[in-house]
């Protein structure tokens, strides 16, 4: 991995901005369901924010991204708008969805959002489609699908890898291995030790490294862009990472090991990045202080307008089912 | 004999698996998450039963539905009865061939040598707003596949002994479980229940409600409300939609003249036309009114929670048409 | 303008196929062995398209029913009109978490944002003695998933015509092709055929059939049967089978008073159970009989020849049953 | 592969009584059906006698066997009854299945065959629940999967090799790699060369055999079923081999390329086979003309029974949907 491009600085400082942004809104929905001013089934990236972030500072606006319930941190990444965001959070006709989709749903096509799913595995034969669509398209566009360690063993997994290995499409399989899948260990599940092992069952390129180290994540995600882009097929990325609070809010996890959980914690790698921007001289306590205060000044405004926005009104039920409305 | 508890939902199944596990060494339990290394279930359905019968017979598995039901298919072949879990409703599309094409069929397929005694267990239900992929009924799907049986209890005393009956079924039973009743709870017998018997939940003269699962509850309020109108709803509880209580429901509208029909999937091509049809046809010259059928709006579940109650029949929607029916 | 020709149903979805691809650069069309070194699908219905228009357009896939909806899926929100190809009816079950959960609620789950347009080709239909995992016919799975379109033609004309349609819907449809009619010749105009309209392929005053796909065949057979005994059977072909064409249904038994619906599918639970039922209760008083259905027998698709001419419905029993009616 | 069990004298001779018996056999049913005596689908596996052959040698009655539509072969060389064999193509009363099954569903539990599927990929999962039913047991049974190349790569077999795997189950899963899928080469289905490759995948030992050579057969096939009866898991075999005729009977296969298919044909294993046991003096001409008469006449019993025996009747329809007869 010594051949891996490496982030300069103002990309470490974006990765920086794009991990806080995600960081700092997953704490806000948390406090407001705590509160009690948002219902809805959430899945916490909290652990996770540096691998989309590290990823899409590679992506433009139109490669198209796939992601699962748990992908609020892949969405903000992208730049799925913080309004339609809590909107959508909040069942309200500004959502995104127009409060259709919640949660689990979230959609924003104009910054290449194109499906979220709750359905473990589904994300990757429809972004092997988009990957297909893509290289027809032949404009250098690259389609990236995430799922969960748990989702490598669903048989969609195999079916999509093998078929865009075969078709040689542009797709970049990021399998982010937070070690559960709702309660269940990785070890539980396969007696594999790295899924980029499974890549070889299918011809194409597979790679395992530390999804929390901006470095390594930048490097490989960058590399299998390229190579992608470059016509030259899909890549397996397992991005090793932890999820720190439960499978969704509510979920205490008492089935992972206190000691598990705290050694993952100790290594957040948030302030590890932070302190590195300082000690690097990329940023200063100050400015990222500033930073970290605009995201909640943001953030802060995105909420007050989706406790302000109208909810859908029921008619609502008889649209987007088709094109025409039902009569 | 007959010992009168007090639990809800969760705990009557978690019963009747434990009272099954211990009557029968055959009967298994396989799924995401069932073992207690993994909370004995999302809902804790299957707590406990890994601690106590062992983790050979109560096993967790990857995700991984098709060799979920592949694994209970083999198993019930090679002589156990696996109560396989597929955690929500929506997902039994994802291993819907082993269930539709295999495990329906095998016992016809082979002329009878082989049969696939399996219990899949599922939940379902609108209510906590888990959107498009986490509410749907799918119950039409299975209940027109020969072969399967289909049942969905709405009290803590009927999923206990529909469990239990359907353990011991000879035939593969898909069990539907309700998300937002499983906390109701009620007094439980610990006695079998019949596959096929319908349950009159309510006596009444005017208008005949057929329901099952969570819509038996929305049928009992509206029940309360019309009663001080004057209006006696008869609630049937199917219990078992496939195959249903053709004669116990017959019964009933031949008795009360009126029907309406009410699930919480789709109303379109759902399960209530079946019985309406069926009614209309055999009923023919005796009914007061037509039959009428309440279902879910014909959307995807929908996120939003004002869309979300809008989409599912509610006691409001069935006392209205109630009424109109009487006034037909 | 219109120019005649004689072709049978592959020749014609065949040239359907053809003209689209011409027409629109975006129509892609994959699925198991589809392309000309494939042989141009196992029935040649796709065959000369991968020749003429690339194989780029027309992609052969590995045998991966998920990974082909999946990208059919994709590729369609990613701009594109795929024509997808699951060999057979029974196949469906295979993908069907990819085509319920996802290419029918992705438009309503997205708040519009997104939509499928996509056609699932899939053949089926007993005669062939291929059995109980070859022959079914699941048209109300579909049916029942709101979102889906559903097409099920009995000539080459609507064959050709409803997939020019199905091809231009901004929605997913599901396009059934019937196995054994597929070599029966007819004339093609190449006129696009309405989703959502039903024919009426015989006029008559007594009785009306409701049918589609080959039972349409059966049922024009027992009119000509029947008109030599002076019953008149009106038969209605549906094409559409969701959504279906109310209007036009309940127009021709408003006028006949009698209704038989007709499927090969399972009876139970099948798609005539809601077309019984919403005559039923929309012609109440107005009919002359009670709505009859005839359907499969309910068991698996039997191989051996005896059991599987009896387990489908077939033009003697259609004539037996609007006797049956003329003379209650 | 040296370290292979190779077949002793007698056990190659077993091995070519059942692969001659399968191949007169199938050239029987092709014959009924030219003459149009037999209308039936039939998948012939002429090719592939070797396989379960030198499989089914070393497998008790008791240990199970699932298979496909292409599975006479494996059901043959397992002991099924050729008179419920022929009475079932013929869809007749006496037929196994009593003529409901047909060719795509024969079953014999007496003789382990549990399951024939006609849906790609769903031997797996059934096969593996029947190896965690031997291991529940606890008797030493075996389950054997039978499945094609094409069906690798259907999400079913990633499912079923995993949880085997996971579960160290005593399943046997034979790919029999007759290079084509329908009509689809197998370089046209996934970038592999070898398929066992994909064993890696799920932590489980794999190998790629000539399965037309009885001594690799047989040697794959005995390890692998002394480590499942050992507890120590399943194996994946692929099995080399090639399909003679169409994919089924009617299927003039235009697409294989008439060199390979020539060369594969020149290296008919059955020819072979019968030459070495006669060279090796493990028989004789005369021994083996016998051998070969007699399959042909308790053939010429089984189809003159089957012709005679009667359809099932109608009735039939309303038993074996459940336990219950259907009213
Ligand atoms: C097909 C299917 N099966 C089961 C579930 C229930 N479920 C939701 S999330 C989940 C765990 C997924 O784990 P993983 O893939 O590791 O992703 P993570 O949640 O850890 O990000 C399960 C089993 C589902 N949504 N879909
Ligand atoms: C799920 C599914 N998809 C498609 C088919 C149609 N089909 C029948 S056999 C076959 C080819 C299978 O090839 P392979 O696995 O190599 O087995 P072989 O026939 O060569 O023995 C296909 C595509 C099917 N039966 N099931
Ligand atoms: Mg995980
Ligand atoms: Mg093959």
């Amino acid at each position: 991995m010594s051949n891996y491009p490496r982030p300069d600085a103002a990309t470490l400082l974006e990765i920086y901005k794009k991990a806080t942004f995600i960081k700092q809104n997953d704490e806000r929905v948390i406090k407001q369901m705590m509160a009690g001013k948002l219902v809805t089934p959430y899945y916490s990236p909290r652990g996770q924010e540096i691998i989309p972030s590290a990823l899409s500072v590679s992506l433009d606006d139109d490669d198209y991204v796939c992601t699962i319930y748990r992908g609020v941190h892949d969405m903000l990444a992208k730049g799925f708008p913080l309004g339609e965001f809590w909107a959508e959070l909040a069942g309200k006709a500004t959502g995104s969805c127009k409060g259709k989709g919640g949660p689990m749903h979230l959609t924003h096509p104009a910054k290449g959002m194109m499906v979220t799913t709750g359905i473990v595995g589904s994300s990757m034969p429809i972004a092997t489609g988009l990957g297909w669509a893509a290289k027809l398209d032949g404009k250098g566009r690259v389609s990236v699908a995430n799922f969960g360690d748990g989702a490598a063993n669903i048989g969609a997994f195999h079916e999509a890898l093998n078929l865009a290995a075969l078709w040689k499409l542009p797709v970049i399989f990021i399998c982010q291995n937070n070690r559960y899948a709702e309660h269940t260990s990785f070890a539980d599940s396969t007696l594999l030790t790295h899924l980029s092992a499974r890549a070889a069952a299918y011809g194409m390129p597979g790679v395992t490294v530390d999804g929390n180290d901006p470095d390594a994540m930048y490097g490989a995600a960058k590399l299998a862009i390229e190579r992608a882009r470059a016509g030259e097929g899909p890549t397996l990325i397992e991005a090793l990472t932890f999820r720190f609070n439960g499978h969704l809010i509510g979920d205490a996890a008492p089935y992972i090991p206190k000691a598990e959980l705290e050694a993952a914690k100790a290594l957040d790698p948030l302030p590890i990045l932070r302190a590195r921007l300082i000690a690097e001289g990329i940023s200063t306590e100050a400015a990222l202080a500033a930073i970290e205060a605009a995201i909640e000044a943001e953030i802060d405004a995105a909420v007050a307008a989706s406790l302000a926005a109208p909810f859908p009104d029921v008619t609502e039920l008889k649209r987007d089912v088709f094109a025409e409305e039902i009569a | 004999m007959t010992e009168i508890k007090q639990l809800n939902l969760i705990q009557a199944i978690n019963l009747a698996l434990n009272d099954a596990m211990a009557a029968d060494p055959k009967v298994l339990v396989l799924g995401e998450e069932v073992g207690d290394k993994e909370e004995g279930g999302v809902m804790g359905v299957t707590k406990g039963l890994s601690t106590r019968f062992g983790t050979d017979r109560v096993r967790s598995t990857p995700i991984s539905e098709q060799a979920i039901i592949g694994a209970a298919i083999g198993a019930s072949i090679g002589g156990y009865r696996p109560v396989a879990e597929i955690m929500l409703m929506n997902f039994m599309a994802v291993p819907m061939d082993m269930i539709v094409n295999h495990a329906a069929k095998l016992r016809f397929m082979s002329g009878g040598q082989t049969n696939v005694p399996i219990v899949i267990r599922t939940m379902t239900g609108t209510g906590f707003s888990t959107g498009g992929q986490h509410s749907d009924y799918t119950e039409a799907w299975f209940a027109h596949t020969a072969g399967l049986k289909v049942v969905a209890p709405s009290t803590p005393d009927d999923a206990y002994g529909l469990m239990r009956s359907a353990i011991e079924d000879n035939d593969p039973v898909i069990f539907i479980e309700n998300l937002p009743i499983y906390w109701t709870p009620g007094p439980v017998t610990c006695q079998h229940v019949p596959i096929g018997k319908a349950k009159v939940a309510l006596e009444g003269a005017d208008v005949t409600i057929v329901a099952h699962s969570r819509m038996v509850v929305e049928a009992l309020a509206a029940a309360k409300t019309l009663a001080k109108e004057g209006i006696a709803l008869e609630v049937v509880d199917l219990r078992t939609i496939s195959p249903w209580d053709r004669a116990g429901v017959l019964a009933s509208v031949a008795k009360t003249g009126r029907a309406i029909v009410v699930h919480e999937a789709v109303k379109q091509f759902g399960i209530g036309a079946e019985i309406a049809s069926v009614l209309s046809e055999e009923l023919w010259g005796q009914l007061k009114a037509p039959v009428r059928r309440l279902g879910a709006a014909f959307s995807p579940v929908p996120f939003s929670k004002p869309l979300e109650t809008a989409y599912t029949p509610a006691a409001a929607e069935i006392a209205a048409t109630a009424r109109a029916l009487m006034s037909a």
